[in-house]
């Protein structure tokens, strides 16, 4: 028999101590169904004929998603938590919350990504490939091309949000951090228009997300050399079996600090927000300052209160200060920005400011939290949620506002929309009060809850200008409102037409005001929900 | 051997990276800065690996070299994507949005 | 369960504002009218329910894991509010019945647009009034601002905008200074975490030290800021002189009392020490307030600006009232909060018909209109008195008693105070003459030869009506009001001061 | 003594040989400059603009180079499995089907590039 | 222990170590003059003819190669202007040193006896060795990179990026096939995987003392192998980067005197090492060949050389006898070959063992429903590379919208010609970017002024 000839054939070896380890397939069924789904769509890309491909993928998208949440809830409500996958990964109520959140909003985004706005075109690039201006651009607009391998690369960004919110080890954390930066990265490069623009600020992105993921890295070989694992649990102990802190942990601790913070956009990494928001194609912006930023927050809390909770007393104190300047300097510079997708992301900035007071605050079960309030986490959670919704809302709101050329972003072009389309003007005015913070809507809660759990922290002057900032950022949001109703259409709004939206954006647009309204409103089983899951296992 | 000494050298390596980020202002000076840097904790990994006697660091480092490959290939297609539209890959040239 | 009147009162016109923001034209306004004296109706039921003792309180979960309940009380001073609110919006509306048309040249929106903010309006106020939730109370508090905006910059002046964003901004400052004793409320009623916004719970915690301080110092800042007190007031004549006089009839009468509301309720309510270590400020700033509002008054050229001005002197008489905490000032307090919202409304609307016909507020431009328009001038003339306190009507019953409240342990403030009323007799007559009297001038028999129609008659009759009837039968109401003021003495802990007076009790 | 040893005199001997030869040709050769002589080799015409500092390359070959990484890299996890598989009994199944499951992953986007035409060299 | 000390090799005194690498250094040499005329003459008598005439110089012409070589160190060394000049002179020098470095790793023999020290005759073997050779393969192609871009030369820069395109594509292929030899060998060792050959084949319990070397055992990686060899270096038939029609010399059109030698000379080296390699890692080393390894003495100590150099140039001659027989493929049948075929090939070559040895260990050869799965699956894999082999068409160019504004001023349609949908035309404010075709505002109640065509006025 030739199997005999083979193993004849083989040199005698020592068998390895390697047992096969152990990976809970079911547990982790969510990130296969993702991770299926985003390969069966570039195999879609590669073998089925161009013309249905979109519809395929769309299907695919949907459907991946939708499965991914079924078994999300399911195994949630099961409360199967535990730690999988050799401990590297850790599926417990904050994973199902936040993966619940990720996959809900990405479904919104899909519609925003399939958004054509009455028009026959995406967001998204001819040919990404062509120069702009090109004769190659120009055949492949006229030949109707468009890339839809966004929804692969959208899947495969979700993949690795939810795998970075949900790792128990930095190793897995950085290629986590890395799977979902990098198909954002390239996202960023396809706006259909202004593509100069959008190449820009996937340079810019790459090259600043790449030496924070760097910076990162460090970070974690510090906190590997200071602890003999990557592991969260084995750094925590080796932390707190330690009287002091020691140099090198505290710098690992900065340097790991540094990545996560640049993802969610904190002041000092803040510098690619505006530019990459306002670059990156709508829909791409939107998925970013969503997705990206619960992601962000979501590894921030995990690494700081699983894994660095023994050094509470010195990073408290380091993202206290980001918090303070990322509030400071979001609300400020978005005062004189003009630029709808600028001022959204000073906004997405000064939001990252105030979900850090809660972050900072640490107010967990760990230090005191009783059953039935809640803590940093889940208010941090129910920020995320009403912040989330409103983004969405606003940004389908923008990829109405059309004129030729594209979308008509600059402020000064709203002029007068209230007016004439009073039910937009609502929207928008419903959307500004919760960015601003406004009672009623879900922001007011997210800013009464993180301000509160800033404050049950030990941390009230750091809620305190928390709160007066808010100020300032309401005004800016507020001034949106005044330009749609009452600020005379000049020069700039001229042929600025509002555009027919399809029926998937309809139905996100619909959600995310009724959401804000709704959450606003009775936030209770919302609360309940996060406060239900903010344990982390350990 | 001396763990100090790689750790010293990796400190060193990702400094220069750092700084070679922060003051080149050719897009691909700075992005091979930041695989430099990458490198440098690759070696500090597989250092603290020997320190430990554990395998974490070396697996660790075969990690960390598959995303910088990944990058590279992301990173190069943006890099050589905005040359083809602007002949240029100076960062200061990068600079539309500078309003 | 009993019906849920005080959901029903509140919900009523926030329900029917929507509704009427989605009509147009007479259905619209026929609508809010008619909504408006619904609720009227609905509030004078409450009123006297509460008034004979049916407890109308409402009290459900809301956030338990925030701590905050939906709970709705019928206390005494909340229902004097609610009656006073119930009863300015049919007036206003009645009196801005042709808004839309009026202001129409000046980018001005539909009438129907002014209902329906305005009923919406109606329901955040009264929310406001009769929450017993800190939490709740705050939204409502919050959430009024959104409709006033739109009042203020939907019609009138034209740098209306700039007026109602100055009011917005300076109205949201003060409510996120609040937020921050908000959640201070809630982060020290429960030590790990399970805190509780009701008043009722909250009346059992004790907010001592600097904490109390600091919290106190936030809810007063955020109600200075809405009952215009100096050095806080600038956005009210600004805002007075820009808006429709409905709006400022809305914004002074109604809103602006949430502020002194608020004072009573959460100020001296929770935080009986920290107010007693404020108050030689608080007195200072509300004398300051009374001499620099009637000062102001005398010297205005603009009608608007002069009735705005009053207020923040009236203002003034109000938080030197509540803060002498003693029964008689407290119940004068109240009374007088009560009061000037028709009084005022009186003086703004009339004033506002005048202005309307002549174009312009400044008082220069009159002169002699008594001839051309006795109806409006003898109109202006009784609300002119109203706001002046002049013997007889209810105003000088409210300023009387918390005055003479007062005196027992401040007698210096009052005395400064009085000057106050001295110098309303000058600024209202002083208006009065140089409006009304004199020589017949081209501009004004030209602009102002119609005089009252039946609807402005019929608008401002019934607040005449009332400031004549409770100046010389105040009794009814004084009942009403006295034990809300004895509830927030025995909450406080303070008794009245002996009769003879002492220097220096305090 | 370090197996490396070995390998240090190899390329120090190699880096010798190959300097000193190069040195003793500069050394040797003689030097009779002519301006045609120096410049780049095109048929005798006056040579196209040069690719230091700024000259081009068509972007296929960095097509080329990206999918050179992609598979060096599956190489690199493809070694330590294949050098270990002999002794990988306890594992069993697990090692095969994983390494199939990677190689798979790899060959999902394989297919992606060919179809797309991106192996083709036109 | 660390790794690094390797029990076999930390024995050797330095002396030994340093008289074996002299040795092998001039055996290299040697043998590469060796080569250059063995190819020559070899060529010449497949083509039937006698070759260059260099009959006189020394042993029937073998002089004539250090001839040739000596000439060139007294040859003028030119500088193409404009030359990166550092990088013009390293890239020869790092050519070189790559080419012999490989070396230091090859068993040449087993263990000898020498000055009384039992030492193996390799320099030095290290666990990673033949990671170590295709890194050292690696740095080679910087050589070729670099004298390419810095010769500020076209010929040359195109026929180093071809060269290095060619030879990084073979080299994934050529990684790959090597998978197979390490999952057989369980060691990255040279030495390992030599003595791992000389396992004698075993039929069913029969033991038929062939060794079991690994072209034998693993074909399809043998081939992809001898394939990717020629790819590596640069021969015939895939020496694209020199072809004389299209690039003159290639990379080193420009290169003259000792450094073109270098190049000479790296390359007859590299052939040397590939054929070395492949002795090696497929035909068993320096173990002798069936029947020879019957006896005793002809497998052992330094009859290992013999074997080693005979096995060894049995390639190079290969490598000769393709030159002589098969004509230069086209660029894109080479690229072809590397991507489309080789690749995949060997990927599913390495899963199919796999998928074979554990099939084999966990004992399911015996079942058919394995067997028959098997099957399934090749057949699919069969269909699969058929199917895959049809390429998407190019996308058929609609016909192009006229653009109404295409010279930035309205013209009228010509006959034929038609106006677009009022949408279609868009004219963006950017202006490097005025492409026809995208929707902007689109018709409705709105888009008033969007919905006319500007040509209108």
């Amino acid at each position: 028999m030739i199997s005999t000839v083979f193993s004849a054939s083989v040199l005698a070896a020592p068998p390895l101590e390697v047992s096969a380890p152990t990976i809970e397939y079911g547990l982790l069924a969510p990130l296969f169904i993702i991770m299926g789904a985003a390969c069966v769509s570039v195999l879609v890309e590669a073998l089925v004929p161009r013309e249905s491909r979109r519809g395929a993928q769309i299907g695919i998208t949907v459907i991946g998603l939708l499965a991914a949440l079924g078994s999300t809830l399911s195994s949630w409500s099961g409360a199967r938590y535990q730690l999988v996958a050799e401990q590297a990964i850790a599926l417990d109520a904050p994973s199902y919350a936040t993966w619940t959140l990720l996959i809900v909003f990405s479904l919104g985004i899909v519609a925003l990504f399939e958004e054509r706005s009455g028009g026959t075109e995406t967001a998204f690039v001819a040919s990404a490939s062509t120069v702009p201006g090109s004769k190659l651009e120009r055949e492949a607009v006229a030949a109707h091309l468009q890339h839809t391998e966004v929804y692969p690369l959208m899947m495969f960004s979700v993949l690795g949000m939810m795998i970075f919110a949900s790792s128990n080890e930095l190793i897995v954390m950085f290629v986590a951090l890395e799977i979902f930066s990098l198909p954002l990265y390239l996202l960023c490069a396809m706006a259909r228009r202004r593509r100069l623009l959008s190449q820009e600020a996937a340079v810019k992105y790459f090259l600043l997300g790449a030496l924070s993921s760097a910076i990162f890295l460090y970070g974690t070989a510090l906190l590997y050399g200071a602890s003999g694992s990557f592991s969260l649990g084995a750094i925590d102990a080796a932390v707190s079996a330690q009287p002091g802190s020691s140099k090198i942990v505290l710098a690992g601790m900065v340097m790991v600090s540094v990545g996560l913070l640049f993802k969610v956009g904190a002041v000092p990494f803040h510098n690619w927000v505006p530019d990459v928001y306002m670059g990156a194609p709508s829909p791409v912006t939107a998925f970013m300052s969503v997705a990206t930023k619960i992601a962000g927050v979501v590894g921030l809390t995990r690494v700081l209160y699983v894994g660095l909770g023994g050094l509470r007393w010195d990073w408290q104190v380091m993202l206290a200060v980001v918090a303070v300047a990322t509030i400071v300097v979001g609300s400020l510079v978005g005062l004189v920005e003009t630029e709808m997708k600028r001022l959204l992301a000073y906004s997405s900035i000064s939001h990252a400011g105030f979900i850090l007071v809660a972050v900072t605050g640490a107010f967990t079960v760990q230090s005191g939290m009783a059953k039935g309030s809640f803590g940093s986490w889940s208010s941090v959670m129910v920020y995320l949620t009403g912040y989330a919704l409103a983004t969405i809302g606003m940004f389908v709101i923008i990829a109405m506002i059309r004129r030729a050329g594209g979308e008509s972003t600059e402020l000064a072009s709203w002029a007068g929309l209230g007016r004439s389309h009073p039910w937009l003007g609502a929207l928008v005015t419903l959307f500004m009060l919760s960015f601003a913070g406004i009672p009623l809507t879900a922001g007011f809660i997210g800013k009464l809850m993180v301000f509160t759990a800033g404050w049950r922290g030990g941390f009230a002057w750091l809620s305190l200008i928390g709160i007066l900032f808010s100020l300032v950022a309401a005004y800016f949001y507020l001034r949106v409102i005044w330009v749609m109703f009452f600020r005379k259409p000049g020069h700039a709004a001229e042929d600025v037409a509002v555009a027919p939206l399809s029926i998937g954006g309809w139905i996100v647009l619909i959600v995310c005001a009724l959401g804000t309204l709704v959450l606003g409103i009775v936030p209770q089983p919302l609360i309940e929900m996060f406060d239900n899951a903010s344990t982390f296992l350990r | 051997m001396n763990p100090n000494d790689y750790l010293i050298l990796s400190a060193i390596l990702f400094a220069i990276g750092i700084l070679g980020f922060l003051f080149r202002r050719n897009a691909i000076v700075a992005f091979m800065s930041v695989e430099l840097m990458l490198n440098a904790v690759n070696l500090t990994m597989v250092t603290f690996s020997h320190v430990h006697g554990s395998l974490d660091g070396q697996i660790g480092a075969f990690f960390v070299m598959i995303v910088a490959a990944a990058e590279v290939v992301v990173g190069l297609a943006i890099i050589v994507t905005i040359f083809r539209s602007r002949r240029t890959t100076s960062v200061d040239d990068v600079n539309l949005m500078k309003y | 369960m009993s019906f849920p009147i005080l959901t029903v009162l509140a919900l009523l016109p926030v329900v029917a504002g929507v509704v009427v923001l989605l009509m147009k034209g007479r259905a619209a306004r026929l609508t809010g009218m008619v909504v408006s004296l619904a609720v009227l109706a609905l509030g004078i039921v409450a009123f006297v329910a509460a008034a004979r003792g049916t407890d109308l309180t409402e009290t459900h979960n809301w956030i338990p894991a925030i701590g905050a309940w939906y709970a709705l009380g019928s206390d005494p001073l909340s229902m004097t509010m609610v009656l006073l609110t119930v009863a300015l919006v049919p007036v206003v509306l009645g009196a801005e019945w042709h808004v839309g048309e009026r202001t129409a040249g000046s980018g001005g929106l539909p009438t129907s647009v002014f209902f329906g903010l305005a009923l919406i309006l109606e329901g955040l106020a009264l929310y406001c009034f009769v929450s017993v939730d800190v939490l709740l109370f705050y939204l409502f508090f919050e959430a009024t601002l959104i409709p006033m905006y739109f009042l203020i910059s939907g019609w009138g002046g034209p740098r209306r905008r700039q007026a109602a964003v100055k009011f917005l901004i300076y109205s949201l400052a003060g409510g996120l200074v609040m937020l921050f004793a908000v959640i201070g409320v809630g982060v020290h009623s429960g030590a790990s975490g399970k805190s509780s916004f009701l008043l009722a719970d909250l009346a059992k915690v004790s907010f001592d030290g600097s904490i109390g301080r600091y919290l106190f110092i936030g809810f007063f800042v955020a109600f200075a800021i809405k009952a215009p007190m100096v050095p806080v007031h600038t956005w009210l004549p600004d805002t007075a002189e820009q808006a429709t006089p409905g709006a400022s009839t809305l914004l002074v009468g109604i809103l602006d009392k949430i502020g002194t509301f608020g004072m009573l309720r959460l100020c001296l309510g929770l935080f009986p020490q920290a107010s007693a270590w404020a108050t030689p400020v608080v007195l200072v700033l509300a004398v300051i307030s009374i001499l620099w509002g009637a000062a102001m008054a005398a010297t205005s050229k603009d009608l608007m600006r002069l009735v705005s001005y009053t207020s923040v002197s009236h203002f003034g008489f109000m938080v030197l009232g509540i803060f002498a905490v003693t029964t008689s000032s407290i119940t004068g307090s109240i009374f007088y909060m009560f009061n000037h919202g028709f009084s005022t409304a009186a003086l703004f609307l009339v004033l506002g018909f005048l202005v309307h016909r002549r174009g312009t507020a400044d008082i220069n431009a009159f002169g002699g209109a008594q001839k051309t328009a006795p109806v409006l001038a003898g109109l202006f003339l009784v609300a002119g008195l109203a706001t002046l306190g002049l013997p007889g009507m209810s105003s000088f019953v409210s300023e009387f008693l918390s005055l003479a409240g007062a005196w027992g342990r401040h007698p210096v403030y009052v005395a400064v105070a009085t000057i106050g009323m001295v110098l309303a007799a000058v600024y209202v007559l002083r208006a009065y003459k140089r409006t009304m009297t004199g020589p017949v001038t081209d501009q004004v028999a030209e602009h102002v030869g119609k005089d009252a129609t039946g609807r402005e008659k019929l608008v401002l009759a019934p607040l005449i009506i009332v400031l004549l009837v409770f100046g010389f039968f105040p009794k009814p109401m004084l009942h009403v009001i006295e034990p809300a003021a004895r509830a927030t003495m025995s909450q406080v802990g303070a008794t009245d001061p002996a009769p003879v007076v002492k220097e220096g009790v305090k | 003594m370090n197996a490396y040893v070995g390998l240090i005199s190899m390329l120090i001997i190699a880096t010798l040989f190959v300097c000193v030869m190069i040195g003793v040709n500069l050394i040797f050769s003689p030097n009779r400059k002519n301006l045609s002589k120096h410049q780049s080799y095109e048929c005798g015409i006056e040579p196209t603009p040069q690719p230091v500092g700024g000259g081009r390359f068509p972007v296929k070959y960095y097509i080329v180079a990206m999918l050179f990484i992609v598979f060096d890299i599956e190489i690199v996890f493809l070694y330590p499995w294949a050098v270990s598989f002999n002794r990988f009994a306890a594992l069993g199944v697990f090692a095969v089907v994983e390494m199939a499951l990677f190689i798979a992953a790899v060959f999902v986007s394989y297919i992606y590039v060919y179809r797309r035409r991106g192996l083709d060299w036109d | 222990m660390s790794p690094l000390e390797s029990a076999l090799f930390g024995t050797d005194p330095w002396w030994i170590t340093v008289i074996k690498v002299v040795v092998l250094f001039v055996i290299l040499l040697m043998w590469t003059l060796f080569n250059v005329w063995f190819e020559r003459r070899v060529l010449g008598r497949m083509q039937n003819r006698l070759g260059p005439i260099m009959n006189t110089a020394f042993i029937r012409g073998m002089g004539q190669a250090i001839g040739d070589g000596i000439k060139l160190i007294f040859k003028e060394v030119v500088t193409p202007k404009g030359a990166d000049k550092i990088v013009f002179y390293l890239a020869p020098v790092i050519s070189g040193i790559a080419c012999f470095t490989s070396w230091a790793v090859i068993p040449l023999g087993g263990e000898v006896s020498m000055f009384g020290h039992q030492t193996r005759l390799q320099i030095t073997d290290v666990p990673v060795a033949a990671l170590f050779i295709l890194s050292i393969a690696g740095i080679g192609i910087y050589g070729i990179v670099l004298a390419g871009w810095s010769s500020a030369s076209t010929y040359s820069l195109l026929g180093s990026l071809r060269s290095s395109a060619q030879m990084i594509s073979y080299e994934v292929a050529m990684g790959l096939s090597l998978a197979a030899v390490f999952m057989f060998s369980g060691s990255m060792a040279t030495s390992d995987i030599v003595a791992a050959q000389a396992h004698p084949l075993v039929f069913g319990g029969f033991n038929s003392h062939i060794p079991g070397h690994y072209w034998l055992l693993l074909l399809p990686s043998f081939v992809i192998y001898v394939i990717t060899m020629f790819g590596e270096s640069n021969r015939t038939p895939f020496d694209m980067s020199e072809c004389e029609q299209e690039l003159v010399s290639g990379y080193s059109t420009e290169y003259s005197g000792f450094p073109y030698g270098m190049y000479y000379l790296a390359e007859y080296i590299n052939m040397a090492t590939l054929s070395a390699v492949c002795t090696t890692l497929f035909l068993g080393g320096y173990g002798a060949p069936w029947p020879f390894n019957l006896i005793g003495f002809l497998d052992s100590g330094w009859f290992g050389l013999v074997w080693f150099f005979l096995k060894t140039q049995l390639v190079i001659f290969f490598f000769v006898w393709v030159r002589a027989s098969i004509p230069r493929i086209t660029y894109e049948t080479l690229m072809g070959l590397g991507w489309k075929v080789l690749i995949p090939v060997s990927l599913v070559w390495v899963l199919l063992l796999a998928f074979w040895r554990t099939a084999g260990a966990q004992g399911w050869l015996a079942s058919p429903v394995f067997v028959g799965a098997v099957v399934v699956i090749v057949l699919g894999l069969i269909a699969f590379i058929m199917f895959g082999g049809s390429q998407e068409e190019p996308p058929e160019p609609e016909p192009v919208v006229f653009d109404a504004f295409a010279g930035g001023y309205p013209v009228p349609p010509m006959p034929g010609q038609t106006l677009p949908d009022s949408y279609d035309i868009v004219h963006s404010e950017t202006a490097e970017a005025a492409p026809a075709g995208a929707a902007a505002g689109p018709p409705g109640e709105d888009a008033g002024p969007t919905a006319t065509p500007k040509g209108a006025n």
